[in-house]
């Protein structure tokens, strides 16, 4: 049974169709790169599986049953956590209680729960130590380098207890090692069973991770082959548009 | 909270100052400089600024707005505002006059304090549901929340005409003593009972937006609502919340007036609420969200009763007065830029 | 004797009425010689900022007090906090007759209702529709003096249209626009009567509307009959361009208040109550008003 | 724009219909839809509401806070905001009135026009000098605009009792007549001459928005102000303007109250501020800064005066009429949520 | 002579010192790559290069002249052109009022100038046509995608008559050909005499068109070399401090 199925699903935004009858599917703990121009309709599809548009038509499938996901919280709820393109951080918070957000550590107090600072913030200070980035977790993200942020971004997911992970462009602004770091992270994620959706511009991460691409071209998919039946040199002709499909 | 535990090992990374953070990096921190300032000042232009009664009077004044303001500030926190709060203190004044009034005609007994309590709730029912029907607009539907209270400020001043075709209410009946101790008391004689009310609600708005999930997520909606709507946070609720404490610290602070009055009048706190607005911002909330606190909300209030308190009992020129409380209005945020410069 | 501080407080300090309130007050103050008159209140008309003020006075020590009372229940709150202090007081313009005030000194506002609502049976005695301009919807003498007319014309052959009174909130633009409005959704009123100066402190603004109108108001078809007798409004009555004013005297006001509030500095009784009186014009009388 | 120069060979973009573009996809469309629906009901509950005499009245009502409306609108449209036109009008005003009052007592005799020419200048140098202290405390100080310009609000309006002791002032002299005739005189006796004006400043303001640098510099701070900084944009000059054309457009529109009153009351315009505001924002201004024009603030101060107006005429109990007018407001923002339905 | 001289440079932010002694100088027409891991200082470099920031010591000589950059303005005047890692752009304009933000085209009519929106728009589409991006030059920048908002920043630099560009990350968020495009322009401008500063977490791009690296680590530089005396490898250690400094 596929963890999340893709039904035909098309979105537009007034006179532009970002998307158009898309459909494929994703088992759990397989990890699948989603390529293509800027705006052939990659984000777009990532904001349509986490609730935050709805599809102007088709339809979602989660684990079997078909899914209505209304808002980000719904998605959340179901398992599916998403490193967005624009990384959805409050700048007036820290990092540490950014990486917490909606999902604070308490304790308990009567009927009355307060935060527990400190857990948060070693926990994060361990997060960041592990993806081997220089963050600091008492940091406001308002005052952070590009990488800085999106490393907080990432570190968001490692929380959840995801069933697929979305990860848009989580590479993008982060520096070589750590770049091996969300490599790695991926590779750990598939094998604890979790799935992963990773949209980069990088040909070799996907080929290293992926064991399927898909490619979109203007708002269609024009492939969706396994990474071992296809080549770097392929997919950037469907990118381009110099190959139409494969 | 916590610094060190991870800033080890970054070479580039020295020890916060004690100065570089918390209160003391804040806007309130500077304009409660500048409130001191105005404070010597004041009291070296009028022997009577300093006197016991003075203060009191001061404290009693600048808690019948605070409270309110601490209301308020939550709704700027999110990147709000709310134009309908000297409405609401007045309708809210006015139910809870009108309800004392009907039960003290009514028929039936009830237990002693029982008229208070049910007008109590009346009253602040009132204003709850205005908060509430204020929030609604802005969270669910997406209004503006500058139209959207300025709405609700005139179908609520309206109401409150309404209600007693103009004439206002006093608060009467059995309960009336019990109501006027409860509202324009003094504890020990001396302290202005709703000063305690005051200081109660600051505690409770500091722990919850310092120590809660629920303050975190105020301000981050504040920051970036779009944002805390990703991470799962329940923005419209929250949003209803606040504005519904907003309406609910508006109501009981008009309560508290119209008790110190011993009158509803149906212009009670006309206009109030570009001041209760000021007094937030002067204590460093935010217009544009993610900022603000419950000291800088009361330091605010305190800064804009001082000077007007002050310029009476140096008996400036009426005239001149409100020149002056604008002038010291803008000098007082002015010392914030200090702070920018010290911080580079 | 030494010098005394008589405050005077106002309703509202953007009301030009109380502007002659307290230029009556300084002359009489200038006169006696010993006296100062401060003239402090709110700016905008609202009952706790005029408490808290009250309060201010009752701190900086004052030597009397004559408030034009805001809201009787409030204000009666903070009058007898100033008479437990020591301070005497008194209330002008408006009153608040249930406090420990020693003395009221003013207009009989029911009277003075009454005497426009008389002025304009004078005026035009076959009667008719009529509307009326009001101030704030929450001050207490206006309601008082729209209750007068009302009372005056019952029984006559005059009718208040629905809509009546407006509110002006004491702002003149607005009362002029509000003229306009009470003609135009009523083409065949008979009267307009402000209980305020309001409409007529902006001459330009009243003569404009009069004029589109000016026929009618010439054959007293279209009757206007105004309180408040200020010299802009003596100078549009003599110029045809009202039928009658009935005016308070806030000049006389202010100098009666020092005059009180020193006899009772001084341990002397005063009267309870100390009408100042009305002035009712018309075009007949209009040249001594004027001087 | 053209649209379609770039968008050939998008095989997923269609051309974009008229409706999806320009005015008709704006806020001001919208809300010019429920302004029309409005004019309808109460044309229907009065009939005495589309007479000539009715319209001529709201066509000179709304001409007077207008102009100071398109100010406004420029102060919003950077993401600023400005509470002191009201103050602004009253000084203004009365500065008018005060030096054509000298000059009819001078001893030199001036050519005829040439007192109310000084006059003129001078009241609109003086709202010009307001703007720039409040651009100049906002652009250059970085104070925040509300307190900025709250504080002002103040000052400016003691400023006014100051000079005139509270009395207010009367326009006279030899040039009142030609004074009354440029500000409250009708062109071939229908259309009130401040209608005009209104007609002029809003195609200069349409024009300076739309077709010029400037004005798409206003539109980049709003949206963005320190990414206008970054890419070269004067971004403290361009406020400092925005600011001083807001105090100049509340000055003219306070001395055209003037004419049309004969007389500069020292609480001329008192609260306007709330009102103006909510014009521009149910226009379509966003008080966040990069959206706004003329056109939909002239619309907004057309809604609330046909509201007010058609209330008066529909003779609703006045005591009802502040709530309708509340209500009416908020449902008229409330249409403007269709659009983002319709937009998806 | 050099075209800009860096001279000890040192930035505090409160508690951090962003940068701390930097020095370096850049001829014209030179192509320098400036790495190094999240929060090195590189973005802190550029601003105060570009007039955001000024240093707390150290001082800029621009063409042999002592240089105080006080503003961006002042900086595009010297001839300091800058794509900034955050893009800077107006959300509410479209593509084409935010390239020509500042420099907008137009015509006369009497004593006003109005603007030449057809010729703005034209050549905006020019631009992107050249950087082949598939973005369209009257789209709001609010509705753009991620890549297409980096295309808006990067063609923005096109117009300017620089002596030296400063590139923030410039190919992170575009997709594999424009990036091959974004070289190419580097090799333009460097042609046209220009000089270049490169950020880049990207190794084989800055080995591709850059003279010379720079390395930065924790606030200092810890390399400059040509890059002919240097590796990948030899980088990477660097940045990630296995090696200290070369
Ligand atoms: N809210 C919106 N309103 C209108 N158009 C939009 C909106 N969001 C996206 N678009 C358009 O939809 C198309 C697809 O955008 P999307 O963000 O999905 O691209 P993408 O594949 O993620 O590109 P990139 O690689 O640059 O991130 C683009 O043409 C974009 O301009
Ligand atoms: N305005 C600021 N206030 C406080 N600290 C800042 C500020 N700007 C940057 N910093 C800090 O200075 C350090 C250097 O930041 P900078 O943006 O220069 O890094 P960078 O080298 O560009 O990193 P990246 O590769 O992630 O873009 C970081 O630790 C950052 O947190
Ligand atoms: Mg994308
Ligand atoms: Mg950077």
């Amino acid at each position: 049974m596929a963890l999340l199925e893709i039904n035909k699903v098309t979105k537009e935004f007034g006179a532009i169709r970002a998307l158009s009858d898309v459909s494929f599917s994703i088992e759990p703990g397989e990890v699948v790169g989603l390529m293509g121009d800027n705006g052939a309709g990659k984000s777009t599809l990532v904001k349509i599986i986490s609730g935050i548009y709805q599809p102007t038509s088709g339809s979602l499938a989660f684990e079997g049953a078909s899914a209505h996901i209304g808002s980000p919280g719904e998605a959340r709820k179901l398992g599916i956590e998403t490193v967005y393109q624009d990384l959805a951080l409050a700048d007036n918070l820290t990092a540490a209680q950014n990486i917490f957000l909606g999902r604070e550590l308490k304790y308990h107090v009567g009927p009355f729960r307060f935060l527990r600072h400190n857990a948060m913030n070693q926990r994060a200070a361990e997060l960041f130590a592990e993806l081997k980035s220089e963050t600091r977790a008492d940091d406001y993200v308002r005052q952070m380098s590009g990488g800085q942020r999106q490393a907080v971004a990432i570190a968001r997911t490692r929380l959840a207890d995801a069933k697929v992970i979305l990860m848009d462009e989580p590479t993008a602004a982060i520096s070589v090692r750590q770049v091996a770091e969300v490599l790695n992270l991926i590779h750990r994620l598939k094998d604890a069973g979790i799935a992963v959706i990773l949209i980069s511009h990088r040909m070799p991460d996907v080929f290293a991770v992926c064991e399927r691409v898909i490619v979109m071209r203007r708002g269609t998919k024009v492939a969706d082959k396994p990474i071992g039946q296809t080549s770097p040199e392929e997919v950037t002709a469907l990118i381009t548009g110099a190959k139409e499909a494969a | 909270m916590m610094a060190n535990i991870d800033t080890q090992g970054f070479s580039n990374v020295r020890r916060t100052r004690f100065w570089q953070k918390g209160f003391l990096a804040s806007q309130s921190a500077y304009v409660l400089g500048a409130l001191i300032v105005i404070i010597v000042v004041m009291s070296l232009l009028s022997p009577n600024f300093l006197t016991a009664g003075n203060i009191s009077n001061i404290t009693r004044n600048f808690s019948f707005i605070a409270i309110a303001t601490l209301g308020i500030t939550l709704v700027i926190i999110t990147g709000g505002i709310d134009l309908s709060v000297g409405s609401t203190m007045a309708l809210s004044a006015t139910v809870t006059s009108l309800i004392m009034g009907a039960l003290a005609g009514a028929s039936f007994a009830l237990f002693p304090g029982g008229a208070l309590i049910l007008a109590l709730l009346g009253g602040l029912g009132v204003a709850a549901l205005i908060g509430l029907l204020n929030g609604f607009a802005i969270a669910k539907l997406k209004l503006s929340a500058f139209v959207t209270t300025l709405g609700t400020l005139s179908i609520v001043r309206g109401l409150t005409y309404v209600a007693t075709y103009g004439r206002g209410t006093f608060p009467a009946g059995p309960d009336k003593d019990l109501f006027l101790l409860v509202t324009a008391g003094k504890l020990f004689n001396v302290v202005p009972i709703a000063f305690i009310y005051l200081i109660i609600c600051a505690i409770a708005m500091w722990l919850a937006l310092t120590h809660t999930a629920w303050g975190r997520h105020v301000f981050a909606i504040g920051s970036n609502e779009s944002a805390g709507r990703l991470t799962g946070v329940n923005v419209d609720r929250v949003k209803i919340q606040v504005y519904m404490l907003c309406g609910l610290a508006a109501g009981f602070n008009g309560i508290i007036i119209s008790g110190w009055l011993g009158s509803a009048p149906a212009n009670l706190a006309t206009a109030y609420e570009l001041t209760i607005i000021a007094a937030a911002v002067i204590g460093g909330a935010n217009l544009a969200g993610g900022v603000g606190g419950a000291a800088g909300a009361i330091i605010g209030c305190v800064l804009i009763e001082v000077i007007r308190n002050g310029l009476v009992l140096a008996r400036v020129d009426p005239y001149w007065q409100q020149t002056l409380v604008g002038c010291i209005i803008v000098a007082a945020v002015l010392v914030d830029r200090l702070r920018s410069m010290r911080n580079g | 004797q030494d010098s005394l501080v008589f405050a005077v407080v106002p309703k509202a300090m953007n009301n030009p009425f109380f502007d002659l309130a307290r230029d009556g007050c300084e002359a009489r103050a200038k006169e006696l010689g010993n006296v100062t008159c401060t003239y402090i209140g709110p700016v905008e008309h609202e009952a706790a900022t005029q408490a808290q003020i009250i309060e201010d006075l009752i701190t900086q020590g004052v030597d009397g007090l004559a408030i034009s009372v805001s809201d009787i229940a409030a204000a009666t709150t903070v009058i007898n906090r100033a008479v437990e202090a020591g301070i005497p007081v008194i209330t002008f313009d408006s009153d608040a007759p249930d406090s420990q005030r020693s003395a009221y000194v003013g207009t009989d506002n029911k009277q003075f209702g009454t005497a426009l609502g008389e002025l304009l049976l004078q005026v035009k005695p076959d009667g008719g529709t009529y509307g009326m301009i009001s101030g704030g919807a929450a001050a207490p003498n206006l309601a008082l003096r729209v209750d007068g007319v009302r009372e005056a014309l019952a029984g006559s052959a005059w009718t208040e249209v629905p809509g009546s009174p407006t509110f002006s909130n004491d702002d003149i633009a607005l009362a002029v626009q509000q003229m306009g409005d009470l003609k135009t959704a009523n083409p065949d009123i008979d009267a307009i009567v402000p209980v305020g100066g309001w409409p007529m402190f902006a001459p330009d603004g009243w003569k404009n509307f009069v004029d589109g109108f000016k026929a009618d108001v010439d054959s007293k078809a279209l009757a206007l009959v105004v309180a408040d007798t200020l010299p802009q409004q003596l100078q549009l009555l003599s110029e045809g361009y009202a039928h009658g004013l009935v005016g308070q005297r806030p000049y006389e006001m202010g100098q009666v208040a020092m005059d009180t509030l020193l006899a009772l500095t001084k341990g002397e009784t005063v009267e309870d109550i100390i009408y100042t009186g009305v002035d009712v014009v018309t075009a007949e009388n209009v040249a001594d008003f004027l001087k």
